[in-house]
């Protein structure tokens, strides 16, 4: 009977671990790239063409988002779309997303000197633009903010919750 | 069952479904917003995605321009901050301003023009026959819609004005005193003493900004004495050194008494010995400060003593040194001060063909005497243009719905005449309409632009080249020149007021609300959670009796009583309020709406017992209890300070016990602030200001009831044993040694390098301690998921760069951090330092007498700093070794 | 003088055995025990709605508020771990003194503990605003890497809670071994294999007994310790913050005390209970009653002390504010429950200074309940009065529980009712083989 | 064959039994009883004090690692001021580690005894063996194992007689 007793909590057990498996292989997948409305490369325009982020990302030194090209900037270089009608509506699929409650300010980590890619991966290399592989938990973040010595608030870590939380 | 958000009328299950319902929205859109990225077809100039726009314009109150700068995230205004370049704002608001963006999306505001189109509306009017046509607006201050105004009486139309709180005591005292009508405005900075008879003049009202200011300036210069005389405790009279509640009736006898003792040969009153010592009191101190005081009578009395007061100023020389008189700033109708009954005769004889009411509801505001509604009846064609859908609009043919002043293109003055140009953040949102383009629609230029008609207003006045100074004064908001023009004029010989007679019974003394004033803020759930300043209570206005009398009566906080006056009753839910004057009730306008109320609000309609002749006074009035009893909400059940004077005041040393543990040091900031007590007057501004910033949910009435309200900021009232009252703001204190984070298990509570008590609401897991620790209780729960039940449309209200709390988490007060990173993030690009003032919390911004002082304690040349020096500054409950870092100035107490 | 003697005589193992074992078999007890079930099953479903209303609402249906944030779950909280600790400590205590007549009562004691500190357990994850990320107070790497912060009582209660009820679980079970090898070898079929499960394998041996031995001291040792330390946690929940009434340290040797008056209580109240209903009058006998009145007497004398000197010691600090909530304790808005507390705490065991009554089962399970009660009370007075009024007079606020809140608490009762029934029903609800020690240890 | 099982009515006769049983030389002997009978073991050559010294360590090595986990998170990995208090709040940190380590010594005596005692050990011949279900009721034990070196099934059967023993049974493996 004992032995029974045995069986039936290694089944459980077994369960368990599978169960948790599944989870953590939910959590961490691999994203892969969404569908977009244009089959815009990153890899053509800041890879072969090598414009820089800022061409397109204007905002990023000045604000807190990067900024998405407006349709003008596209058509400053694609003439032949600009003739035709510029659609009103472009909506792309977003791949870098933080929660709501982490407040992210580009400007000041651009002025901080970190790279585009240090976060965003190298886009430079996406044929289809995707999240990247690392995923974007407070401890991905926490990597820097325990190193660096911080512009703002000087001495030691910048891990005061209220960096990014409010 | 807890009841929650009847601002949203919610009982339990109402309340779930609409959570439901949010959550379902918000999810959908939540989404939709975070999973697209969509960038304009052609990017505006300007607008640069997470960085607010601001521009310099005006809101409007009683038709004075309230200037603000609007900050506006991707094209929603989210809040107002006072314009600094405006001489009357000097960079300060009032509460009601700070809640103009809630009214802005309120939800309840009328989405079309009904019962035809606008086409069809333009048709209509039209074919209205000048001649027959009454206009009815509010007090109009606006250069343009007086323009307008005079083309129409031009051609033949009539102009009528109503204001519920009006001026018309003031404009018939200037002509008794100076034979037209002039401004009167008091410089209260250069004051000595202020006397005031019934007069609230640093309580709310269009003008309050500049007087607090003014009242604050003389504080911190030297010691003026305010010595207040009326029936009812005002904010004027809590901040007074010495105050005297005395019936309505008796007032007159007062200034009498004071201009007979300053030899202006007037009859000696018969008074008793209270009111005589007050009376030579005040006659001696305006004695002896010739040309550095003030007596100033307020409206409810008669007509007779303002103008007495007139001559008083005049005789003692404050007259052209404290006391100015300019030309009116609000342009005076053909009839005057009788303009309202003159429509409301015309209509009832039935002599007028149509009535456009432009903004106003006189049905419900209306003196019950006049009988306004079934005058308005007989009137063939009805029009009404309001942001509401109100009593008003359901009497008429016609409704337009009214562009609110963010949606505006219009001009306002000031109550010291600088104008604003008025220019819209946003398209008007429901499909409103703007009052210039409804009035060319009268005067047949349909299709005419706001914007347009506005600037032929200034073209003349500016001059060319018009389009770059148009460009300033849009970007100043202030048209440099417009303050009024003093009048010389010198008061005449006095007529005496008639005594009005000691009728038996109680005396009524009527008092616009302090939250929703006459009752056009009812709506608007901010103002309706707002607690008053006096009483604290939320949602309901009450009939204020004497403590004495309630007792006499037998009647407690909260019984119904029936008052009738002049054949009239209405029952409203009684409230001793300490410093009322003995056989007096106060009754506050602004409740009791029949349309567009807000489910949770209670109250009577007090518009039901005023008559036209006397407004603000009614003797002879009887009150009785009803046995019934209503649940009044409050959020400061005890407003005695039952023997705790050392919270509001310096301790004797040592006040802090010493620590066992070594200092942490603040390195870089040391964040702190500094709140002078003997300048707070109670306005709430900050209240509200805190709440337009934060995101801070409306729980409703029964909620408030239950001890949950969210404001992060409060000010507490107290009175103390000799009857003076107290304000005292309560933000968190942000202390060094936080009790609140030693009981937090997750850590979500913390502090920081710069010495902020930190709230982290995505950590916290509501175990409720950090409360429980907290001495002051300045932290809030959210007991449901209160944002879920905000309006739909407030969502565009939102902060977008503070955190919208989750059902079951704490937070209060962060100092506005969100502020603190945006200067510390601008300062860190520009490579300079954070300067002190270059930003502050919003409560400290609001504030019009800058009793708010926020800065960095690191910075020694900051004034949080210096303030910390002055002998009057000490740390509510020091002994507990909590060490604040917002602190207190302790208030002046003479004598 | 003349003794009742711990256990009749002319009892032999046997008989001891089936005296315990056979108790399921006795139709009148089946009866009686369905009638209990009966009355029970009402408050689960009560305590399954309230808990399903206050996830889906929040603890907006309660009457919380601030500055009252705390209401009936904590008061409840208290109250069952209280209650908790008197099985632990007659087990484990008595145990290493070497007091036999303990072996009759220990181990429905121990199950009596063990159910209650589950229903304690219970309150403090379900009054969470967020109880789905109660797990946030254990130290396990994260992805946000942030850890618990371990200088708040909450976190110390959060380790407390979870080691005493394992503990008490151990304690219990390897307690129940032996026995559990009995009914193993007593029964047949299913039932066989299951306690064949339970009681793995135990066949009696020497060796096995010896070492058992070695490992059942070594427990109770353990296990008293936590009877001190958890409730000490506890009181550190109050004492912890900076607020008049709560602020001293005379509140964890007074929660102590507390408890394990609570405690005898409530053991008194079911060992009646059992030896009325369930027939082993034989095993608990009038010898063990009056043991626990002297104990439930002595108890109540040490907490009424600790309640007076908590009194002085507000008086003699001079604060004023300390000073304010002591007077409104014993006159403000809760006075009613003060007063209720002293009455019902030291009223009825007053009695028991005398004999007949301490023989008296009425007597006795009347001050049991008197005193559970009145400890309610007591923790409903230091929770509530500490909080509604503090320190500045504007954030006073009263606090009403709403029926969500009673629901709940009579809910947890009715669960734990449920339990000890199920207890009573499959396992040995007396310790068989200790009671056997016990004859032989008496010849 | 297992072993020899013998029956006794009381638990003297027991003691009896197991001394003589040593005495004579048998390793291999096991006794069992419905309850501790105090001294048997020792009467048996039991002399290990293994369990105590588990538990010892056991609440030892819970408290230190809680200890250490505590200044770890709260001082290392993630220093935050809290209260402004130091970082290593020794004095709080000592009541986790009390209640861990309390925890840890009772997990480690109840499962050291188990393992130390082979259980959970089912299908020991004994178990199924009908006749010895009386010893965890009212009745005595005696086994010598066959495996025993000084095992012969008569000698031991007739040294089990001469103990007094009620009943001798073959168990069978």
């Amino acid at each position: 009977m004992a032995a029974r007793a045995r069986t039936i909590l290694g089944l459980g057990v077994a369960a368990l671990a599978v169960a948790g498996l599944a989870v953590f292989a939910l959590v961490f997948r691999p994203l892969a790239p969404p569908e977009q409305p244009v089959p815009f490369s990153h890899a053509i325009h800041a890879g072969d063409l090598a414009l820089d982020c800022r061409f397109c990302h204007w905002a990023v030194e000045t604000a807190p988002h990067a900024g998405m090209p407006d349709m003008e900037t596209c058509a400053g270089c694609h003439w032949p779309v600009a003739t035709r009608p510029v659609p009103e509506r472009l909506a792309w699929v977003r791949v870098a997303k933080l929660p709501d409650h982490a407040y992210f300010d580009h400007s000041v980590h651009v002025a901080a000197d970190i790279a585009c890619a240090s976060c965003h991966g190298q886009v430079a290399g996406m044929e289809r633009t995707r999240a990247p592989d690392r995923p974007w938990t407070m401890l991905f973040c926490l990597d820097c903010h325990r190193a660096r010595q911080t512009p703002i608030h000087g001495a030691g870590r910048l891990t005061n919750c209220h960096a990014c939380h409010r | 069952m807890p009841a929650t958000g009847e601002a949203m009328n919610g009982t339990v299950s109402r309340r779930a479904v609409l959570k439901g319902l949010a959550a379902a929205g918000l999810a959908g859109c939540g989404d939709e917003a975070s999973r697209l990225s969509i960038p304009y077809a052609d990017q505006p100039e300007g607008i640069t995605p997470g960085v607010p726009a601001w521009y310099a314009t005006a809101m409007e109150f009683q038709g004075y321009a309230q200037p603000v700068l609007a900050e506006s995230h991707m094209g929603r205004p989210t809040k107002l901050e006072g314009n600094p370049d405006s001489p009357w704002a000097r960079g300060a608001t009032d509460a009601f301003t700070q809640a103009a963006c809630a009214i802005l999306y309120d939800p309840q505001r009328s989405l079309a023009i009904r019962p035809g189109d606008w086409a069809g509306f333009t048709r209509v009017v039209m074919g209205v026959p000048a001649g027959g046509l009454r206009i009815l607006t509010g007090t109009v201050t606006s250069p343009t819609l007086a323009r307008q105004l005079a083309a129409l009486t031009e051609a033949g139309a009539r102009w009528h004005v109503h204001e519920p709180v009006g001026r018309e005591t003031m404009m018939r005292a200037s002509r008794l005193a100076f034979g037209r009508v002039v401004d009167t405005h008091l410089l209260l900075e250069s004051c000595r003493v202020v006397v005031v008879v019934d007069d609230d003049l640093l309580g709310p009202g269009p003008d309050q900004v500049r007087r607090v200011r003014g009242w604050a300036e003389a504080r911190r210069h030297g010691q003026p004495r305010l010595m207040v005389a009326e029936p009812t405790l005002s904010t004027t009279g809590a901040v007074a050194q010495d105050r005297l509640a005395v019936a309505g009736r008796r007032l007159p006898l007062l200034v009498e008494a004071i201009a007979a003792e300053l030899g202006l040969g007037a009859r000696r009153p018969g008074l008793t010995e209270a009111e005589k010592d007050w009376a030579s009191a005040a006659a001696l101190a305006l004695g002896v400060n010739p040309g550095r005081g003030v007596l100033t009578v307020g409206a409810p009395l008669p007509a007779e003593s303002l103008a007495l007061a007139h001559a008083v100023n005049q005789a003692v020389g404050n007259t052209g040194r404290t006391v100015v008189h300019t030309e009116p700033v609000a342009v005076v109708p053909r009839d005057g001060e009788d303009s309202f009954r003159a429509l409301v005769e015309d209509m009832a004889a039935g002599s007028v063909e149509a009535v456009l009411i432009l903004d106003g509801n006189p049905v419900y505001t209306a003196p019950a005497d006049l009988d306004f509604r079934s005058a308005l009846v007989r009137v063939p064609l009805k029009i009404h243009a309001g942001l509401f859908d109100d009593e008003t609009a359901a009497l008429c043919d016609w409704h337009v719905p009214l562009a609110h002043a963010l949606e505006e293109w219009t001009d306002l003055r000031a109550p010291d005449g600088t104008a604003t140009i008025v220019q819209p953040l946003i398209d008007p949102v429901f499909g409103a309409r703007r009052r210039h383009e409804i009035l060319a629609a009268v005067m047949g230029e349909s299709g005419a632009e706001a914007r347009r008609i506005v600037m032929d207003t200034w073209r003349p006045f500016l001059g060319e080249p018009f389009e770059p100074l148009w460009r300033r004064v849009l970007h100043e908001g202030v048209v440099p020149g417009t303050e009024a023009q003093v009048a010389r004029v010198t008061a005449s010989a006095r007529r005496l007021a008639s005594p009005i007679a000691d009728a038996d019974g109680l005396e009524l003394v009527f008092r616009p609300d302090p939250t929703v004033w006459d009752g056009r803020y009812a709506p608007i759930a901010w103002l309706q959670e707002l607690p008053k300043p006096l009483t604290k209570l939320t949602w309901d206005a009450v009939a204020a009796i004497a403590p004495m009398l309630a007792a006499r009566l037998g009647i407690a906080d909260g019984d119904v009583v029936e008052i009738a006056a002049a054949g009239r009753t209405i029952t409203a839910p009684a409230w001793s309020l300490p410093g009322q004057a003995g056989d007096t009730v106060t009754l506050f306008l602004g409740y009791g709406r029949q349309r567009v109320a807000l489910p949770g609000a209670g109250g009577y309609d007090a518009y039901r017992l005023r008559l036209a002749d006397s407004p603000w006074v009614l003797g002879g009035a009887g009150l009785r209890r009803t046995g019934a009893h209503v649940e009044l909400a409050t959020t400061q059940p005890h407003r005695h300070l039952h023997g705790h004077e050392e919270l509001l005041s310096p301790q004797p040393e040592p006040a802090e016990p010493p620590s066992l543990y070594p200092d942490w040091d603040y390195p870089r900031f040391a964040w702190g602030m500094v709140i002078d007590l003997d300048l707070c007057v109670g306005c709430n501004a900050c209240v509200v200001a805190c709440q337009a910033e934060n995101n801070i949910p409306v729980v409703g009435k029964s909620e408030v009831a239950r001890g949950r309200e969210m404001h992060w900021l409060r000010v507490d009232v107290y009175h103390d044993d000799d009857g003076a009252t107290h304000f005292a703001p309560i933000p968190c204190m942000h202390c060094e040694k936080a009790p609140c984070e030693m009981g937090c298990p997750v850590n979500a509570t913390v502090h920081g390098p710069d010495g902020l008590n930190q709230m982290i609401y995505n950590r916290c897991i509501g175990t409720r301690t950090c409360s429980s620790y907290c001495p002051y209780k300045v932290r809030r729960f959210n007991f449901f998921d209160y944002a879920a039940i905000q309006p739909d449309t407030h969502r565009y209200l939102r902060n977008p760069d503070v955190t919208v709390r989750a059902n079951g988490v704490m937070e209060k007060c962060t100092y506005c951090v969100q502020r603190i990173r945006r200067a510390q993030i601008e300062a860190r690009a520009e490579e300079r330092p954070v300067a002190d003032g270059s930003f502050t919390t919003a409560c400290a911004q609001a504030c019009p007498s800058r009793a708010i002082v926020f800065g960095d304690l690191n910075d020694p040349r900051s004034r949080v700093a210096a303030l910390r020096g002055d002998p009057r500054h000490f740390a509510m409950l020091a002994h507990l070794g909590t060490r604040p870092r917002t602190t207190y100035l302790a208030r002046i107490r003479e004598s | 003088m003349a003794r009742h003697p711990i256990l009749p005589p002319r009892q032999d193992y046997a008989m001891v055995t089936a005296e315990v074992a056979d108790v399921a078999h006795n139709p009148v007890i089946r009866r009686r025990w369905w009638l209990a079930m009966a009355a029970a099953v009402p408050l689960v479903v009560a305590f399954l709605a309230s808990t399903g209303l206050l996830f889906w609402l929040g603890t907006g249906v309660w009457g919380i508020n601030i500055p009252v944030n705390w209401g009936l779950a904590i008061i409840n909280t208290v109250w069952w771990v209280g209650i908790g600790h008197a099985g632990t400590l007659i087990s484990s205590l008595l145990l290493l003194m070497g007091e036999g007549w303990r072996n009759s009562l220990n181990r429905f004691a121990e199950a009596m503990t063990l159910f209650a500190a589950t229903m304690a357990g219970l309150f403090p994850i379900l009054h969470l605003g967020r109880p789905e990320l109660f797990y946030w107070n254990f130290p396990i790497p994260s992805t946000f890497g942030v850890w618990p912060q371990f200088r708040s009582p909450l976190a110390w209660d959060f380790f407390s809670f979870v080691s005493y009820v394992l503990v008490s679980l151990a304690f219990w079970y390897v307690g129940m071994i032996p026995d559990l090898a009995t009914l193993r070898d007593r029964s047949t079929g299913a039932a066989k294999a299951v306690y064949g499960a339970l009681a793995l394998g135990w066949r009696g041996s020497a060796v096995h007994w010896a070492r058992w031995r070695q490992a059942y001291l070594g427990i109770a040792a353990a296990a008293f310790h936590l009877v001190i330390s958890v409730h000490s946690g506890v009181a550190m929940l109050f004492a912890g913050g900076p607020i008049p009434g709560w602020h001293t340290t005379i509140f964890p040797p007074y929660f102590v005390l507390g408890a394990v008056f609570s405690g005898f209580a409530v053991v008194i109240m079911l060992a009646i209970g059992l030896r009325t209903a369930f027939r082993l009058a034989p095993l608990i006998t009038m010898r063990h009653l009056d043991i626990l009145g002297r104990l439930l007497l002595a108890t109540g004398l040490l907490t009424l002390y600790a309640y007076l000197a908590d009194a002085f010691h507000a008086w003699y600090s001079g604060d004023s504010y300390e000073i304010r909530t002591l007077l409104d304790r014993v006159g403000g808005e809760y006075a009613w429950s003060a007063w209720t507390a002293v009455t019902l705490n030291f009223g009825a065991i007053q009695l028991l200074w005398w004999r007949r009554p301490r023989r008296s089962q009425a007597v006795l399970f009347l001050a049991g309940l008197s005193v559970a009660a009145g400890m309610w009370f007591e923790r409903y007075m230091l929770v509530v009065s500490g909080l509604y009024r503090d320190y500045l007079p504007s954030a006073w606020h009263t606090y009403d529980a709403t029926l969500w809140e009673w629901l709940l608490f009579a809910g947890t009762g009715g669960v734990f009712v449920v339990l000890f029934l199920l207890f009573a029903r499959w396992l040995p609800m007396v310790s068989i083989f200790e009671v056997k020690e016990e004859l032989e240890r008496r010849g | 064959m297992f072993c020899l099982l013998a029956e006794f009515a009381t638990h003297h006769q027991l003691r009896e039994a197991a001394r003589a049983a040593h005495r004579d030389g048998y390793s291999r002997v096991d006794a069992y009883s419905p309850f501790p009978v105090e001294g048997l073991a020792e009467d048996l050559g039991f002399t290990e004090d293994r369990v105590p010294w588990l538990t010892f360590l056991g609440g030892v090595a819970g408290a230190a690692a809680t200890l250490f986990i505590q200044w770890w998170a709260n001082v290392v990995d993630y220093p935050i001021n809290v209260g402004g208090r130091p970082l290593a709040a020794w004095p709080a940190f000592l009541f986790p580690s009390f209640e861990v380590g309390t925890l840890w010594a009772v997990l480690a005596a109840a499962i050291g005894m188990l393992v130390m005692n082979g259980l959970p050990g089912g299908g020991h011949p004994l178990l199924r063996f009908e006749a010895f279900h009386l010893a965890t009721d009212d009745k005595f034990f005696l086994a010598i194992l066959a495996d025993d070196p000084r095992f012969d099934e008569a000698a031991t059967r007739r040294f089990l007689e001469d103990l007094g023993a009620e009943g001798i049974w073959e168990v069978p493996p």
